[in-house]
């Protein structure tokens, strides 16, 4: 598709730094820390991925990344430049479909474009292209909530690509969709990430998940959460699923991520009645939306 | 089978028509009750009656119902005469309006109080506490308001369906997930183009689910207006519409007339608001696929 | 082993105090006071600081070096072995609830120089200051679980100190909490230029700019007058014994059908939902009668009932009725099917299931009726009293219309509204505290 | 070795031959088709196959809620159900772990756990307060009695369920993908706990789910089923020593075992997905 790689605009990958960050919510007497003193570097043109406890406090991080929300302390760039708010150069794939549910899908991925005004001729080619590149042309003109959960994703997907971001940031994409489904969503993913080797952050709970896909993991701790340890993935690219099987290395990777995570998992587990610390968290979630 | 024919062949549907049918027959025999309750045989019942405080020569309450063969003569009588169906027009066209003006104005003013946070500080309190007044109660005062009893029973109609269009809008305008906010400003919407395209097609559906419940309540609201203001206590008025149809019929003492007026808004209600419905399914095709 | 240390240990005790987790956003002063409470200590390579059993007195700072703190096998930590070095802070067994042994043996590994603080002192300074004590516990707490691999039991013993952080926030605590919310953010003010706008308009239109249609409308010096007068013009006031009599009526007339709805709406609705067979034969029927404009009965009911107050009193019952005997029924099938599953095999009888799973489930839609219910018989109250009643706020409303005096119609509406507000804030209370369990998960749940 | 360790008497479940035909709306669906198993006392036997291919009609057959068409059900020599008797009456003896969770959210977690015995009479209300309490502490579960379901995490209400029905000292546990909608590390970490009680009650656990690596780390025996119409396609004996740690996941013996089943498993699963079976 020589012709239809004309049409698809140079990828610029982007770098995010993070520095001595922390966040915490709610007035004095309230306060609780979410995330505690984070410096990590998502490098350019890479796929990093963080793998921590679920509730760990990495959904603020990602708020703090997509600029819905401002560190307590440190900061946060992207390329130098520090991040104020929402934009396209960073865009977010939320843990639930954020699809809008009225729009076909073909309106869903033309979504960004359209709201800056900029449908110009490549742009609509290089939709046509995404649309075809996810496997959705004959779902054109379906409405989201026909499509299947695997295919709601690839939609989504698209609509993020059309925008050309320098950083595409993934909280926990493939969550709920069963087995099979997300076996085949992982390599479909890295074959896309391997295409245009744009910067990537993705967000899991999922060793396996985070072992096949990363370049880069950053195993964090329970809330207040903390970069634990930082581990370089050198496994082939392209990545099969079958390597994560037989691959000793992939095997020992996750021996070591394990051996952290199961600890951090059993803290967050056993941290006594949920309802007090997260009746305050709720609590303060409001309050500072208040 | 087709669907039609396997409901029509369920056990369920034939009980549903079966209790329908001994209804009427109990009501039949209930409102006969004075013809077969003469004979001396009853006496020492008639004596229980009146000792209870009921009129002695027939069943309490239902025996002062006039029988439903009774009412189906008269409506066959009345189906001919031009003052039933415009006692129709009249009351309808009564709804229409208000509930038309109930729209144009609390759509907007719902979505409103949703989208800007001091409109809602300045409109919402006010609107809560006009609230409880049960719409009715703004007869004497819209009479002596309005010039024409036309305009004033329509403002009735329209109080009416105005608070719950609002209280429905505003609900759903607030329960849009935060996400679809956050995805679309990320893709660089205008507020303009996130209240075009995101707030309106998010709460289309609580705009139509509100606008029947909202029609529903108009036609309890004109029957009483058009009592209150058309008969009511007073003289007879010019009046019209189904409402004062009622009272005349009571007041001219032909029960019967009462019943086929009850029926006649009763099918009135419920049409006007599956014709809504209906036609917000068009209003809203994401939500039939499913 | 004790070594003096001059006043330089002071701001270095401040600074090691700032790296530890519980004390590291503590305020300079609390800091200061901390450090004035704490002795420095030197121990050799190998020597123990303390054992297992011994009494828990003080807590330690490690200020530099390392110790080897190694729990006894009861405690049943997950890793007994924990280097602590430099802001590490341990021996906190006296934190705990009834907690008088030490639970680990700590000894130097190399040359360490520690912080003591007599942990009962630390305890008071931090009591009495409640915001930043109650804090400092918090952290305590954070700082054993992620350090330290003890079970949770352990972990849920630190000691709580009174201050707003403790486990049972009550309710109350959260409504003030919310309430010093709102009044800090703007809103109070929008709503009184809200209502400003309402009246002032109301007061200029009627009274100063006399526009067309508002002239004839009783304007809002008229009807306060009235209203407060102790000898009203029309008789009706807060000081006459005939306008409370009003309400009585209408509360009682509406309190009668309410009740009556509630008991016969709730039971049929339970019916409804619980047997498929009843509801086949007797919901069609329900649902022809349903959409009949209750007031459209007015006429009917004066007809049927002899004395026109159980007629007021009936369609108000009606309108309550037909609003609670849905929901219910809505309320029951709603009822997730796992849940009559697992009565099932916990071995609970058909009237245990009813008692434990179907009411209490259905409840919350029982409740929405209930709301519904109370507004729709003020509704339809209001109506009747207007066509056929001889007391009530709505027979006030209409006679004051015919008789010309109209402060009292106003009077009568506003009443009439207060009173309505108030009857459904009472259903309102009345479902939260049965629904306790509710109110906290929506409040979790950030609703 | 195939005996469980410790050698329990109660729980013996032997499904011979068991035939189920659905028919909504008249279409005759066949969901079971003569599938026979055998699951030791005391063992945990874990059924693994794509979603929607009848293995919850199993597990609803032994529970009692649903009716078989044709075959038998014994459990310790007792008859289930037959062809002649379709439906077994539920009882505390078969309780069931839903994938949603059924723990009431109007009663605290104490008095969900203490709500089996005090139904049947079985225990005075304070007698099953002191052993429902006790049950609780002994799974990591002290103070959380009093709040309600709602206020405590996913895994913490996994957790008190599995108490609530072990209270009732069941001959087996019914287990339908419990930890299907929690995130895989609280998953690891739900598996411990799950064995960690296993050891001490020593019930039979008949457990479902479709994720292949949760079916190896737990059971004694994993059952593979094939897609709709469901029947054991192939029976694997995990010789992996109890008691099993979160190590095991990266033992080599472990992904010898995943290697060994996974094609079938991914046959039976792309069926599945071809035949366009709804997931979850």
């Amino acid at each position: 598709m020589s012709e239809a790689a004309a049409a698809r605009p140079e990828v610029v990958p982007g770098e995010i730094t993070l520095q001595g960050v922390s966040k915490s919510y709610g007035a004095i007497g309230f306060r609780k820390e979410v995330v505690h003193d984070c410096s990590f570097t998502i490098e350019r043109a890479k796929l990093t991925v963080m793998v921590g406890p679920s509730g760990c406090g990495k959904s603020t991080l990602i708020r703090l990344l997509a600029g819905f929300e401002q560190p307590s302390a440190g900061t946060v760039t992207l390329d130098g430049a520090p991040i104020i708010g929402p934009d396209r150069d960073r865009l977010v794939l939320f843990q639930e479909t954020a699809l809008f549910p009225w729009m076909t899908t073909w309106d869903n991925i033309l979504y960004g474009p359209r709201a800056r005004g900029e449908l110009s001729r490549e742009t609509l080619e290089f939709g046509e292209f995404l649309l075809a590149k996810v496997g959705l042309q004959d779902f054109r003109d379906k409405y989201p909530g026909q499509l299947s959960g695997g295919m709601q994703r690839r939609a989504e997907l698209a609509r993020a690509m059309i925008n050309n971001p320098k950083v595409m940031i993934l909280d926990e994409p493939f969550r709920g969709l069963d087995a099979m489904t997300k076996e085949l969503m992982w390599e479909y993913y890295s074959r896309l990430y391997e295409e245009n080797r744009r910067t990537n952050f993705f967000i899991t709970t999922d060793i396996d998940e985070a072992v096949f896909l990363a370049d880069r993991m950053l195993v964090m701790s329970n809330i207040p959460t903390q970069v634990r340890a930082v581990i370089d993935v050198d496994l082939p690219r392209p990545r099969r699923l079958s390597d994560l099987v037989e691959s000793d290395r992939a095997n020992d990777i996750k021996k070591q991520a394990l051996s952290i995570l199961h600890a951090e998992a059993m803290r967050s587990f056993s941290r006594g009645s949920k309802a007090a610390a997260d009746f305050v968290d709720a609590y303060l979630k409001r309050a500072s939306r208040a | 089978m087709s669907a039609i024919a396997r409901h029509l062949s369920s056990r369920a549907f034939w009980r549903g028509v079966g209790s329908i049918v001994i209804f009427l027959v109990l009501w039949e025999i209930g409102s006969r009750s004075k013809q077969w309750m003469a004979p001396e045989f009853f006496a020492p019942f008639k004596d229980v009656l009146g000792s209870m405080g009921f009129k002695k020569d027939y069943l309490p309450w239902i025996g002062a119902v006039p029988a439903p063969s009774g009412v189906l003569k008269s409506w066959v009588a009345v189906l001919g005469q031009p003052g039933y169906w415009q006692s129709w027009y009249m009351s309808f066209f009564r709804v229409m309006g208000g509930f038309f003006a109930a729209m144009l104005i609390g759509i907007p003013f719902g979505l409103a109080l949703a989208v800007s946070r001091v409109a809602h500080g300045i409109g919402f309190p006010v609107f809560e506490v006009l609230r409880p007044i049960p719409p009715l109660a703004w007869v004497p005062a819209s009479i002596i308001f309005w010039p024409t009893q036309e305009s004033a029973i329509t403002f009735i109609t329209f109080l009416g369906a105005f608070y719950t269009i609002v209280i429905n809008v505003l609900g759903g305008a607030r329960s849009i997930d935060v996400r679809y906010f956050q995805a679309a400003q990320s893709m660089g919407s205008s507020s303009w183009d996130i209240f075009r395209r995101v707030v309106l097609p998010g709460t289309l559906p609580s705009i139509v689910v509100g606008s029947a419940v909202g029609m529903g309540i108009t036609w309890e609201v004109v029957v009483a207006a058009e009592m209150i203001s058309g008969g009511g206590s007073q003289s007879a008025g010019t009046g019209g519409g189904l409402g004062f149809f009622i009272w005349n019929s009571y007041v001219g003492g032909s029960y019967e007339q009462i019943v086929v007026g009850m029926i006649s808004i009763g099918i009135a209600g419920f049409v006007s608001s599956e014709l809504l419905r209906w036609g917000g399914r068009f209003v809203t095709p994401w939500l039939k696929v499913r | 082993m004790e070594a003096a240390l001059g006043a330089r240990a002071g701001d270095d005790a401040i600074a090691v105090l700032r790296d530890t987790t519980p004390f590291g956003d503590a305020s300079d002063a609390v800091l200061a006071r901390i450090a004035a409470l704490a002795r420095p200590a030197r121990y050799a390579a190998g020597e123990r600081i303390y054992s297992v059993d011994d009494v828990a007195d003080d807590l330690f700072v490690v200020v530099s070096g390392r110790v080897e703190h190694v729990f006894k096998p009861e405690v049943g930590a997950r890793e007994a072995l924990k280097r602590v070095t430099r802001g590490g802070v341990f021996g906190w067994a006296g934190l705990l609830l009834g907690q008088t042994r030490r639970l680990a043996t700590v000894s130097a590994t190399e040359p360490a120089e520690v912080l003591r603080i007599e942990t009962e002192a630390l305890v008071k300074l931090l009591e009495s200051e409640p915001l930043e004590g109650a804090r400092a516990m918090e952290r305590f707490a954070t700082m054993i679980q992620r350090d330290f691999t003890v079970p949770a039991t352990l972990l849920a013993q630190v000691r709580r100190l009174s201050g707003p952080l403790t486990e049972e926030m009550s309710s109350l605590s959260l409504t003030m909490y919310r309430f010093s919310l709102w009044l800090k953010s703007p809103r109070p003010y929008l709503m009184l230029i809200g209502f400003a706008l309402f009246l002032g308009f109301w007061y200029l239109a009627v009274e100063v700019w006399k526009l067309p249609r508002f002239r004839e409308m009783p304007g809002i010096t008229a009807v306060v007058k009235e209203w407060f007068a102790k000898s009203p013009t029309y008789g009706l006031s807060l000081y006459t014994e005939e306008y409370y009599k009003h309400i009585v009526v209408s509360i009682w007339r509406v309190t009668q059908a309410f009740f009556l709805a509630t008991i016969l709406g709730v039971t049929f609705g339970l019916l409804l939902g619980w047997s498929r067979a009843f509801k086949e034969y007797v919901f069609p029927v329900f649902e022809m009668l349903r959409p009949i404009p209750i007031l459209a009965w007015v006429p009917l009911a004066i007809v049927m009932f002899i004395a026109t107050e159980s007629a007021v009193v009936y369609l108000a019952f009606l309108a309550s009725f037909f609003a609670t005997a849905l929901n219910t029924m809505l309320g029951v099938e709603s009822i997730d099917e796992s849940y009559i599953r697992a009565a099932d095999c916990l071995g609970a009888n058909q009237w245990q299931q009813f008692q434990h799973v179907i009411l209490p489930g259905a409840l919350p839609f029982i409740f929405t009726g209930l709301q519904i219910s109370i507004g729709v018989s003020w509704f339809s109250l209001v109506a009747a009293e207007m066509v056929s009643g001889q007391y009530g706020l709505g027979y006030v409303i209409n006679t004051s219309y015919v008789m010309v005096r109209y402060p009292t119609i106003v009077i009568g509406m506003v009443t009439l509204g207060m009173v309505g507000y108030a009857t459904s804030a009472l259903v309102r209370l009345a479902g939260d505290y049965l629904m306790e369990w509710r109110v906290r998960e929506l409040a979790l749940a950030e609703r | 070795m195939r005996r469980p360790p410790a050698a329990s008497t109660r729980g013996h479940i032997r499904i011979e031959d068991v035939v189920k035909v659905y028919d909504p709306e008249g279409a005759a669906v066949l969901a079971v088709d003569h599938c026979s198993l055998e699951i030791e006392p005391g063992e945990i036997c874990m059924i693994v196959g794509p979603s929607g291919c009848g293995k919850t009609t199993l597990l609803n057959a032994i529970a009692g809620f649903h009716e078989i068409t044709s075959g038998r059900i014994v459990m310790d020599g007792e008859v289930l159900c037959s062809t002649e008797r379709p439906q077994s009456t539920p009882g505390p003896d078969r309780i069931v772990v839903f994938q949603n969770g059924a723990l009431f959210p109007w009663k605290s977690n104490l008095e969900n756990v203490i709500f089996g015995p005090v139904m049947q009479g079985k225990l005075a209300r304070k007698e099953a307060i002191d052993k429902g309490r006790a049950m609780m502490s002994d799974a990591g579960l002290s103070g959380v009695e009093h709040n309600y379901p709602g206020e405590v995490s996913s895994g913490m209400r996994r957790r008190v369920e599995i108490v609530r029905a072990l209270m009732n000292d069941p001959k087996v546990l019914l287990l339908d993908e419990p930890y299907r909608a929690l995130d895989s590390l609280t998953k690891s970490v739900m598996h411990e706990a799950l064995l960690e009680i296993y050891y001490k009650n020593k019930v039979t656990i008949f457990f479902i789910t479709h994720d292949l690596e949760e079916a190896i780390f737990l059971g004694h025996r994993v059952a593979i089923m094939t897609t709709r119409p469901c029947k054991p396609k192939k029976v694997l004996n995990v010789d992996i020593p109890h008691p099993r740690d979160y190590s095991v996941l990266t033992s080599k013996r472990f992904r010898e075992l995943i290697e060994e089943t996974n094609d079938a498993v991914h046959e039976e699963a792309l069926k599945a997905f071809q035949a366009g079976e709804k997931e979850g």
